[in-house]
């Protein structure tokens, strides 16, 4: 088993190295009590009724000393902290920027040069990047084990955070902050990709990138992919049970009345148009809070989400 | 403590005096308001607990199998808000600081016993309000932060209506208890001869007192905010989030000691007496309460490092945070000493004692790690939270709160708890306690996040081991609930000082008279002159 | 604590002069902060003088001038408390950081 | 105690003085707690006018400042004549306390009167909690105050009914000097409401 999750940014190792520090220390003093405990306990059991026992009252010595040594231990862990936790704080100055907004329960994350991914986080190996995040909602946190970084991304205001990943591979991301129903579903993932791999995706050859594979998929495998990694999954069920969003299941077809009072058929332009401009028709009883697709996903995978939802019967 | 009041008394004690439903409800008796705390403090733990089981059960599996996530979320909501505003925090110290502190400062009564009878029903309106909360319960978290908490269309209101409510009962107890403490102690009580519970419950009622309107005054604004439209907390309208988490927590933080120091007082006085030996380090033990009370005021943002607050006001409280670790290290090295060549008695009392030092020094020590800024980023939010909470809250409150009822249990029933029985429950609590929340560390430090309905498949093992753990755990509680209950009826006569205390609750009869004692006793020494001077 | 209790009377004369003086000071206040304008020392001019109004409140009005020590420790802790939750809120929010 | 019929019960004898100075001291905790109370709010309007100084100023101009002083003269006065009352009260006069307490309560009256012209006005203009952070602050703080105005008005009248069935004397004035403390506890807040609001947006 491991102890820590995978050590895959510049600072990961230095945290470690604050909560080696604290558990050793911790460990060091749980003994110490400990053994004293049961050692004392075992020691001056009772034996008869009437043990005599000393009459101690206290030990200005031992108080000073036991005041004094964890005062300074505690100075020190506070001061080792604080040194790690500013060089956590401080992005360098050529770290590049990725703006990202967090939603109930999506993570969209907008690129410099004008690409746009959601619950995919995509980043190049040995490259310092740093986060500029807002909620559109309610609270947020972007949290990656790997990196050993956290953040809360708050509505209307800007938080930030940085880390250089030094590790090749697929990483989780979790939200960390309570944001409701969905907030167990809201996880993304982090790519890091070697330079060149990550120029590939940057140009923009391969949309899909992640899955890579994903060309060779049968449409609707790809769809089921497309529905779990894009977010879809947090908001409608597959199984018929609503949510915030309507349900799928059965949804191909299906008369639907719409919040302007007018009713339509479920059918591929419905489904093809609310994916991709979700505001323009809203089933009524729900609240229009699902995020344009439109840019960020392509007419294949749109494609390929419509088999998928038109398979589940 | 010389005095000559454990001469047998005739008269009814407390419980039989007089009886019915309006005897109780109407009581001004501190010590059958003692009683009734227990028992609605007891309801609201069994009912807590119970969702704890649901709730860890629903963890057995990754995906949710048993309630959906939603239910799940209003599940962990209800376990905390009932677990802290219902049960800890009026824990100790209404029940047992209601029933002791006149018994132990040799006063009739507490200093206003019609106002504590109002504490009480306060109390019961918060609970009634409550129930009400239950028919469209809120799913927040039991820390309400907004906008979630503005917007979410569950019943936030009434919830913390309720938690309003309980916190004008809250500050009133403490409010008595200062007075009481300050006015009522019997002649020769002086400051240095007041038992250290009693140190440890004036501490705690300044901070009920002085904390508790901020968080009522907060859950008010945040009523406002979903009634009135007002946008304090609200971004939309130039609010700002982040402040409702720094009035939240500046009652909250000091409320995880309101929960604590009571503990910790039981401990001070249940070690010298199976140890036969003086507290060690008495005045070192109270002031470190006084000073817990004050220096936990200072603290709360450390609850926020990664919320969005400013890096210089993340530094100032993290530094501040080390510095109430000091009073509480000072605590448990002191309690270690009382022990060194004492007389050991493992009573099931000693035995949650001794456990309670062994728990809450690792709820401690890990409450180290969560103060170190970098550590913090990463272990923030996660199960190492969660451990480290429960660490202290059920390894040292819970633990003293057990204590304290099998210790105090023949002074208020009259009657002796079976301590064979007692042990084999503390060994069920004991291990099924740490079978629980022991895996939640690794979990913590592997980033599994909280407030989780669903999880990751990489997490099951450690997660179906806390499960199982739960289980032990109650099948612990529930042996302990049989043993108190089975107790009552059947337990031997207790003698009005079954452990040869010093302190004065055992020097009047078992259960006490209704005005306690015959005669106001005269104290001449403090209550821990154990062993044999020389 | 207090043993003593001949408790100080204050006299009907005295609470005529407090209440005198009190309504100099509203007028004062009124008239600086609309008439005078200092501006953004405004603020800190009004303060003084409500916190100067307040103390004479308290010590003669509310008798905190004839009251024993802890009275006076209950009476001020809270506003020490106070200043502690505006002080270190304000380090926090007007210290973040802007990216 | 009261309900204890069982003659072998000790009587709980309470010492009236000891009684007085539990209760004022007990009075003057709760006052810490409603200081706390208020805290709560004042931190608020700290945090925001720093942060909005420009709405602050703006908004408090719509505020009917003559009227506020008014009401600051209103709850000084009244703030005296029930200072003046308890003096009575201590002295046995209690024909003076009651009409002190009298006075008192009019003043009380007069100022939620005024409160109820202000916020009818404002209601008028079409000015609401919820129009902005400083008008939320302005009927948030008012509103807590006046409900403390009329609990000190609820606990006014009681003492003035006991007074008048002369259950007050020299020796035993416990409710007036309690009743008296929480009264000048909202003149109090409001001698900061008063400049925090009307004068110094």
């Amino acid at each position: 088993m491991n102890w820590v999750p995978e050590v895959a940014s510049s600072f990961a190792g230095k945290v470690d190295g604050v909560l080696w520090f604290v558990t050793v220390l911790s460990i060091v003093f749980f003994i110490l009590i400990t053994v004293l405990l049961i050692y004392f306990s075992f020691k001056y059991k009772r034996k008869t009724e009437n043990d005599e026992t000393p009459y101690i009252t206290g030990n200005q010595t031992l108080e000073i000393i036991w005041t004094v040594i964890p005062s300074i231990l505690l100075f020190v862990i506070f001061a080792y902290g604080l040194i790690v936790y500013k060089e956590m704080r401080t992005p360098p100055g050529d770290a590049v920027e990725v703006n990202v907004t967090a939603k109930q329960w999506i993570w969209i994350f907008k690129y410099q040069n004008g690409k746009s991914t959601i619950n995919e986080l995509f980043v190049q190996h040995n490259r310092p990047v740093k986060m500029v995040m807002r909620a559109d909602d309610v609270l947020h946190s972007f949290f990656v084990p790997a990196f050993r970084v956290k953040q809360d991304l708050v509505p209307g205001m800007y938080t930030q955070l940085w880390f250089n990943p030094t590790k090749v591979g697929t990483y989780d991301l979790f939200c960390a902050e309570y944001c409701g129903t969905g907030h167990s579903q809201m996880l993304a993932k982090v790519y890091v990709m070697s330079p060149e791999a990550f120029s590939r995706w940057e140009k923009g050859d391969e949309e899909e990138g992640t899955i890579g594979t994903a060309v060779t998929k049968a449409s609707e495998e790809l769809g089921k992919d497309l529905y779990k990694n894009k977010g879809c999954i947090a908001c409608h069920s597959i199984d018929g049970s609503v949510g915030v969003g309507p349900s799928l299941k059965a949804l191909f077809g299906k008369n639907e009345s719409l919040q302007d009072g007018t009713t339509l058929e479920v059918d591929e332009n419905y489904l093809r148009e609310s994916i991709l401009i979700p505001q323009a028709k809203v089933v009524s009883g729900f609240a229009p809070v699902m995020p344009a697709f439109k840019g960020i996903l392509t007419d294949e995978e749109v494609d390929a989400l419509i088999v998928y939802i038109k398979s589940l019967k | 403590m010389a005095n000559g009041t454990a001469a047998t008394i005739s008269e009814p004690s407390f419980l039989e005096y007089k009886s019915g439903f309006r005897s109780w409800f109407y009581t001004t008796d501190h010590k059958r308001i003692g009683i009734l705390y227990l028992v609605s403090i007891s309801i609201f733990f069994i009912i807590a607990g119970s969702i704890a089981i649901v709730m860890r059960a629903e963890l057995f599996t990754p995906e949710s199998d048993i309630v959906s996530p939603h239910t799940y979320n209003v599940l962990f909501t209800l376990h905390g808000s009932l677990m802290v505003f219902f049960f800890i925090v009026p824990g100790i110290s209404a029940s047992l600081g209601n029933f002791l502190i006149p018994l132990m400062i040799g006063a009739r009564d507490v200093a206003f016993p019609k106002l504590n009878l109002g504490s009480y029903w306060l109390y019961l309106i918060g609970a009634a309000i409550l129930l009400f909360a239950l028919l469209e319960p809120a799913d927040t978290g039991w820390t309400f932060y907004t906008p979630y908490s503005a917007k979410t269309n569950t019943n936030v209101i009434l919830l913390t209506l309720g938690i309003f409510v309980l916190g004008f009962s809250s500050i009133l107890t403490g409010l008595n208890f200062i007075v009481t403490i300050h006015k009522m102690r019997a002649p020769g009580m002086t400051w240095h001869r007041l038992p250290l519970f009693i140190w440890a419950l004036y501490s705690t009622a300044i901070l009920q007192l002085l904390a508790t309107p901020v968080v009522g005054i907060t859950l008010l604004l945040l009523i406002a905010e979903r009634t009135l439209g007002i946008g304090f907390f609200d971004p939309d309208k130039g609010g700002d989030p982040v402040l409702f988490q720094n009035f939240f927590w500046f009652y909250s933080h000091p409320a995880v000691y309101i929960m604590i120091i009571p503990a910790m007082g039981v401990i001070s006085e249940i070690l010298p007496v199976f140890s036969r030996k003086p507290i060690f380090g008495y005045k070192a033990i109270a002031y470190s309460s006084v000073a817990i009370a004050i220096i936990s005021f200072f603290v709360w943002a450390h609850h926020l490092f990664v919320a969005g607050i400013s890096e210089t006001a993340a530094i100032i409280f993290s530094f501040l945070t080390f510095l109430v670790a000091v009073p509480t290290a000072i605590k448990v090295f002191n309690w270690l000493a009382t022990l060194y060549k004492g007389s050991i008695q493992f009573h099931s009392a000693m035995l949650y004692a001794l456990s309670f030092l062994f728990l809450f020094t690792v709820g401690g020590l890990t409450g180290l790690h969560v103060g170190a800024l970098a550590a913090d980023i990463h272990l923030h939010d996660t199960y190492f939270v969660v451990a480290h909470m429960h660490y202290v809250m059920i390894g040292g409150t819970v633990m003293g709160f057990f204590g304290a009822l099998h210790f105090w249990y023949p002074k208020w029933f009259g009657k002796m708890l079976d301590d064979t029985l007692g042990k084999i429950a503390w060994f069920f609590v004991f291990i099924g306690f740490n079978v629980t929340f022991f895996p939640q560390f690794f979990l913590g430090v592997q980033g599994m996040p909280r407030r989780y309905a669903t999880y990751l498949p990489e997490f099951e093992p450690l997660m179906k081991l806390s499960t199982i753990g739960s289980w032990i755990l109650a099948i612990g509680m529930i042996i302990m609930a049989y043993n108190l209950i089975k107790s009552l009826y059947s337990g031997e006569k207790a003698p009005d000082n079954p452990y040869n205390s010093l302190s004065l609750e055992w020097q009047t009869s078992s259960p006490p008279i209704l005005e306690n004692f015959k005669e106001i006793p005269v104290v001449t020494d403090w209550s821990y002159g154990y062993g044999k001077k020389g | 604590m207090s043993e003593n209790h001949d408790e100080h009377i204050t006299p009907y004369k005295t609470y005529i002069i407090i209440w005198l003086i009190l309504m100099a000071l509203t007028v004062i206040t009124v008239y600086v902060a609309r008439e005078i304008d200092l501006g953004s020392i405004n603020l800190f001019v009004a303060m003084i003088i409500a916190s100067i109004k307040a103390t004479i409140v308290a010590l003669f009005f509310m008798h905190l001038k004839y009251e024993d020590s802890i009275t006076w420790v209950f009476a001020l802790y809270p506003l020490f408390l106070l200043s502690l939750l505006i002080g270190l809120t304000s380090i926090d929010v007007f210290n973040r950081i802007v990216p | 105690m009261e309900q204890l019929t069982a003659d072998h019960v000790h009587v709980h004898h309470i010492d009236p003085v000891e009684e007085y100075e539990q209760s004022k001291f007990g009075m003057w905790l709760f006052l810490g707690t409603e200081i706390l109370l208020f805290g709560g709010l004042f931190a608020t309007y700290a945090i925001f006018r720093a942060k909005y100084p420009e709405m602050f100023h703006l908004d408090h101009l719509k505020l009917d400042w003559e009227l506020g002083a008014l009401n600051t003269i209103i709850l000084i006065g009244s703030s005296m004549t029930m200072a003046i009352g308890v003096t009575a009260s201590k002295k046995g006069n209690n024909k003076l306390l009651i009409i002190m307490l009298a006075i008192t309560i009019i003043c009380g009256l007069v100022f939620g009167f005024n409160k109820y012209l202000e916020y009818t006005a404002k209601f008028a203009h079409h000015i609401y909690p919820d129009t902005s952070i400083f008008f939320s602050l302005y009927f948030m703080m008012t509103g807590l105050h006046m409900l403390h105005v009329f609990i000190g008005l609820i606990v006014l009248l009681i003492i003035m009914i006991l007074a008048i069935k002369g259950r007050y004397s020299a020796s035993y004035n416990t409710h007036v000097e309690v009743g008296g403390l929480y009264w000048h506890l909202i003149d109090l807040i409001w001698i900061y409401l008063f400049p925090l609001l009307y004068l110094i947006g």
